[in-house]
């Protein structure tokens, strides 16, 4: 029997390596794995390279990962935020790389390591700073420039359902980067509100189908939670 | 008299047509969307997957889990639906977004737009979707103050900023009045009631032409 | 008020032009939208291009398209099915143009080009006849060919359910080709079995917003109907 | 004696443990299902969009919306879904398949494999997602006849008919055993009951290895 429910947060964070790169879903508080983030920090591992869309606010989460030095290098398209007040501690000391990524090439860059896509063309950032490095080529009159897939080891993602298959159903603005990380990593591990009997899942509505999950936990309350 | 943040943004959603696929920046941009009547069938996309947005809710029916990209509570119109991240950006670069609108430090004649950092050493820029909607969506325009607070025009020859996309203005909404983007330039489309072209020319640093 | 529930096939395919790319939804005969097909024999337009993912069958619809002398090409990934006569007829006399597509390269060329994505790599066909004239490229080690997005004029789809603003959900494996061609045309024409009232289909389960859809007719019974 | 058809898919299945996600070519490839028991939960992913195919319905039970790549009516197991064709392959192309089995014309002691058209003056040969399934997925197994009809080996030193995809095969059934594809070459897993090294080496062109 397929069963990739875990009892526990320390079975759902097992294994994860220092110097792993770590994918965490979420825009703004919806859909973010708070949980899994409080974790990852009990977990231990260090020297991560962490994939988000922010670099964290206030002093928990992500932030507090940030602020006990176990962040090596940031890859998010908007690092300044109301409170990102640790982020611009350490990066105005030198204590982590940033790396500023346009929000869809990073959506991009994700689904194509999840599709076997090493590389792309856009239009996105051409002629701009951030296209410094990047190789420029002309298709039918316009300029693009060459993204790379962005692949990791793990992403942590939140989801509204799951079932034993690990089947995720997302809810309203919940889906954002989280079905998208969960194709680029090879372990994918979902916080979610509700288990659900295998069958009971509409097919339909299933966004990320349980191939891409690897480790189900059910959280008591999400962020936000309902 | 100048135009007001509230009527630039209604000056704006004057110009949006019905059926149009429209996303609005954060900031001023956003504002917009108030002066667009219900009936008026727009719809608006947040580019964290939310496709047809509905006004702001009441305080005591907040979804938390229903939000725009600059975090806000919203709501969804009948009709509305949700996408992932990569789906939603498929959209915005694949051409299927009518209009974006966004803010901006500084719009060149040549349509190239400046809005996300202010230096080449600040710290830590934010980008966002910018850039993607920017090289994207059918239409970009632009609502901005004509100057800044210290004076200086945001209407220059020559972006002194970095760009965030080159090329892409086609309009832009000031206080001061509207003005496209055109192989001439910029060419005034509107100014403010009073608002002389001597006194929007003054505050600009490129050159406005008229239609005529 | 938006309204793009057109009330007859002729207003369904007017405007199709001499010389279109056209799109054609469906696997096997679930997803095809036939009464489109059959329309835009009637409607007259000629020396199409036609993506599928076979080349017709039997002497009706896409083949019969074929027959009349009005398809100068077709892309698709499999034209020998079991009655596949009047492609193969047509082929051996030299009348009709042949693109073999991976099945998995053509989805992703189109989804490609309704993402604003000019080429991608793959590993897809690297080494075999079908790269022939394709650039290779190494990455990480391993070696891929360069794929070009494929936009078309035209895409004529079948979906489940429609509403007035184009949002359309599928039945089942009724899904296939239909939302990535949704995706990848000027001009999206979808056939659907049913049409709803605004806000009656449920916004978890819209797979194609109506953004990519132009028009929506509704058929009697599509094939296979229910 | 040489395994029959059934005995192939049999053999074949009892080789995939629970868990996978499996896709099976059309033909022969199919058949591999009815060998595995429900209880041994194995996810058949079919490339219209399928993942969690059940076994073929009862005639008076068929849905017409539901077939798989073959066009053969399905059904689809508690805890089955949907995607869209780019998304299907994008499981299959990006690694997300555990074992694709092909059908085959060929297969070179190297893994290259030849399964789609006879030669390149074919009229018109049909590739499907033979290609991307051959790239993409994890392991590539084939099950075929060890020899064609007019007795010609299929495990060749090297493909005469052009290639599906390169260096992709890891394990062929065939009539006559199972062999591995290794750095070495073939490497027999097993033979048929009664089958010796000899004949199976007979009728192949390729050398087969002993793991010893």
């Amino acid at each position: 029997m397929i069963n990739k429910i875990v009892q526990s947060m320390a079975d759902a964070l097992a294994g994860i390596k220092d110097g792993s790169t770590v994918l965490i879903g979420g825009f703004g508080s919806v859909g973010q794995p708070d949980a899994l983030i409080e974790a990852l920090i009990e977990q231990g591992a260090t020297n991560l390279t962490c994939v988000a869309n922010n670099a964290g606010t206030g002093r928990v989460g992500l932030a507090k990962l940030m602020e006990l030095g176990r962040v090596r290098k940031i890859i998010c398209s908007f690092p300044r935020s109301a409170n990102s007040v640790v982020f611009e501690e350490l990066y105005k000391a030198g204590k982590i790389e940033l790396e500023i990524v346009p929000q869809g090439t990073m959506a991009e860059r994700m689904r194509a390591a999840g599709a076997g896509i090493p590389a792309f063309y856009t239009a996105t950032a051409q002629g701009t700073l951030l296209a410094r490095g990047k190789e420029e080529r002309e298709f039918d009159g316009r300029l693009y420039i060459m993204e790379r897939a962005l692949r990791a080891d793990v992403a942590l993602i939140e989801a509204w359902e799951a079932d034993r298959w690990g089947n995720l159903t997302y809810k309203d603005s919940g889906r954002n980067f989280n079905p998208v990380m969960a194709m680029a990593a090879d372990t994918t591990i979902a916080q979610v509100q509700h288990i659900r009997e295998l069958g009971e899942l509409d097919p339909e509505r299933v966004v990320t189908p349980g191939l891409y999950v690897q480790r189900v936990v059910q959280v008591d309350r999400g962020a936000p939670w309902v | 008299m100048p135009y007001s943040r509230a009527e630039m943004a209604a000056r704006a959603a004057a110009d949006i047509p019905e059926g149009w696929v429209v996303n609005l920046g954060i900031g001023m941009p956003t504002a917009i969307a108030d002066h667009v009547p219900l009936e008026r069938e727009v719809i608006f996309q947040s580019e964290n997957g939310v496709i047809g947005m509905g006004p702001a809710p009441a305080p005591d029916a907040v979804n938390p889990w229903l939000i725009n990209a600059g975090k806000q509570a919203i709501t969804l119109r009948p009709g509305g639906s949700y996408v992932h991240h990569a789906d939603s950006f498929a959209m915005i670069r694949g051409g299927h977004i009518d209009l974006c609108v966004l803010g901006g430090f500084e719009v060149a004649e040549n349509g190239d737009l400046a809005n996300w950092a202010t230096s080449e050493n600040d710290s830590a820029p934010a980008v966002g979707g910018a850039m993607d909607l920017g090289a994207g969506a059918k239409r970009l325009w632009v609502i901005m103050d004509h100057s800044t607070k210290d004076g200086r025009p945001k209407l220059v020859p020559e972006c002194g900023y970095p760009l965030t996309a080159l090329r892409a203005v086609t309009r832009v909404y000031t206080n001061l009045g509207v003005f496209d983007v055109t192989p001439r330039g910029f060419v005034v489309v509107d100014l403010a009631p009073g608002v002389t072209l001597e006194q929007a020319q003054a505050a600009s640093a490129a050159k406005l032409h008229t239609s005529t």
